[in-house]
């Protein structure tokens, strides 16, 4: 089965054998190899460079190369295959608190400005946050608020709207329902809103709800 | 080999028998050894004499015992049985007997001897095979694939609805639950289901369900659960939601009906 | 210049950037690599296993082979340039006789019970033969034989094909003759009860995908 390599001992194998053997070894080495082993381990008379040279040119265009690593020689996968080597895997989380009562405050009562949501938290909204809902695609921005510093406001998405399974924001469940529903067990505090303005509001948004 | 020639035969027989008895550490079991004597008679395993081999192998047993070397018991055992076949290839058949004939017998022992013979070649001849890590190798540096984990968050609509209850009723909430002490009442569960239940498009652990305020305390959990759990059996009765649990001890799991 | 794969999710590849692909998965990994996970990890609409063919092909003759093991395919070295390696030649524990022997059993009469193994060697198997072919992974359980007592049987695993550079246990040297000179039967000694379901299952083996 072997090819005696005694026999190679004192006349050079062809160039196409020397290109198999370069091609043999670097595939089978666990590191990169330089020419001056290619040589040492090939039969007398080789000439290591000149194979490799040919190797590199044969898999030129294939999906794998032969690439120079310091002084030394390897076979790579082709820089554009790299995908290939990638496996993707999805993991789902459940959004924490803080984004879950943001994102329902946009909800409740888009258009709405990040000073607006802080004062119905009642603490501060951390930047990411709001990144992470808009990087999820389910707030955007909204126009600018045509108050003192135009600030921006936010609302939601379709996105967030085909997740809920929502066909507007007006079918999210009014705070008749949630109070309905037992989920509100109380009036709302008179905060920072007008009670009644926002009651009004609210009716108005989700009035073909009730 | 011929019956007549006996004094002949067993002088030759001795011989190779104390020739194999040297190593007779060196042999796998009788199969082994029979093998060996069949190998002896140096035609094709298929046209070999059993009655020879038996022969031989007794002659073998004998002079085991004649130089006072202990033998294992299967080779003894071994030594019984092939008795047994001689006298019968032997004897004329009898026919009253029922069990097998000296023929069937020694035509199994040719087999086995023969499959014997047949695995030991193939197993030469696999180990003679080209062999990866001796003649032919694998990727030397393989390149691993890496792994590329995306979270995605999730939300249900009862988490955005209760999230936002939570927002619009924090301020009030505590001393209104506070003054009812540690219980829930069944009818209150009720009263709180019946309004929530048209939300529960998925199935949803009852668990989650809990008011808020009444998951932290194991006093307060024990009784909004138990009167959440009567309430949901109550309106699985009346045919208004679906109720499931995977296992025992398992999240029990309800759903509206007719989703 | 990558071509990004999401752009390929409904239309297939070209044929030739597909073997490119293929020959750049099995380039990097050491292990052999199923078709279904060749398909998987390829654009959608591929087809690895014409890919495969083409790849195997364009091989022919080179310094590495494309290689099928089992279900599977991998690149290896081409035999004859086994000299080239000392460097990775890795030693091989000594088999002993009875271990090869075993191994060649249960290669060779495959799904096999321990009582089988010890009826055609003619002596017991001890329980450190079996361990060590397990443990070098070249055997494995196979289904229960549906025998009194549920006994285990044994079969050898593609890790064996790949060691012994073999496409499937089909085969294996001389397999051919030994089941024409019957010799792969199991031949209940006579007077002993004919073990028709055994036999069966046994017949079974190599057939279903020849």
């Amino acid at each position: 089965m072997a090819e005696p390599p005694e026999e190679s001992l004192f006349e050079a194998p062809p160039p196409v054998e020397q290109e198999r053997m370069v091609e043999a070894i670097l595939f089978a080495s666990a590191e990169p190899v330089r020419v001056a082993d290619l040589n040492a381990r090939m039969p007398h008379g080789s000439d290591a460079a000149q194979a490799l040279a040919h190797l590199r040119k044969r898999y030129e265009g294939r999906g794998v190369q032969v690439v120079r690593v310091g002084e030394a020689w390897a076979i790579r996968t082709a820089p554009d295959l790299g995908f290939l080597m990638q496996k993707e895997t999805v993991e789902t989380r459940k959004l924490s608190r803080a984004a879950i009562e943001t994102l329902a405050i946009i909800a409740y009562h888009q258009p709405v400005t990040r000073a607006e949501i802080e004062e119905i938290r009642g603490v501060s909204v951390s930047r990411g946050t709001i990144d992470q809902l808009l990087e999820m695609e389910w707030i955007r921005f909204g126009r600018r608020r045509m108050t003192p510093g135009r600030p921006v406001t936010f609302i939601v998405t379709e996105a967030f709207l085909d997740h809920f399974g929502l066909e507007s924001a007006r079918d999210l469940p009014g705070l008749k329902d949630l109070r309905a529903a037992g989920l509100l067990e109380s009036r709302p505090p008179p905060g920072a809103l007008p009670e009644d303005a926002e009651e009004e509001e609210q009716g108005d948004m989700f009035e073909d709800d009730a | 080999m011929d019956e007549t020639q006996p004094s002949l035969l067993s002088v030759n027989e001795r011989l190779a028998a104390e020739a194999l008895i040297v190593d007779v550490d060196g042999f796998e079991g009788p199969l082994d050894l029979l093998l060996n004597l069949a190998r002896s008679q140096k035609v094709d395993l298929r046209k070999i004499s059993i009655l020879d081999l038996a022969r031989q192998y007794l002659a073998f047993v004998e002079e085991a015992k004649r130089l006072r070397i202990e033998l294992a018991a299967d080779y003894l055992v071994m030594a019984a049985w092939l008795a047994f076949l001689k006298s019968r290839l032997l004897l004329p058949p009898d026919p009253a007997d029922e069990g097998p004939s000296g023929e069937d017998l020694a035509a199994h022992l040719a087999f086995q001897l023969e499959r014997l013979e047949a695995m030991r070649g193939v197993a030469a001849r696999l180990m003679a095979r080209d062999q990866m890590g001796r003649d032919f190798f694998a990727r030397g540096i393989p390149e691993d694939v890496t792994r590329i984990r995306t979270v995605r968050f999730t939300a249900t609509l009862l988490d955005l609805m209760q999230a936002y209850a939570r927002l619009r009723t924090r301020d009030e909430f505590r001393p209104y639950v506070m003054d009812r002490d540690a219980v829930y009442t069944m009818e209150e569960a009720l009263e709180r289901m019946r309004g929530l239940i048209r939300f529960a498009g998925d199935w949803v652990d009852l668990a989650h369900w809990l008011p808020e305020g009444w998951g932290n305390d194991p006093v307060r959990r024990r009784s909004a659960t138990a009167a959440h759990f009567a309430a949901s059996l109550e309106l699985a009765k009346q045919g208004a939601l679906d109720i499931r649990q995977s296992d025992m001890f398992a999240p029990i799991e309800i759903r509206r009906k007719g989703n």
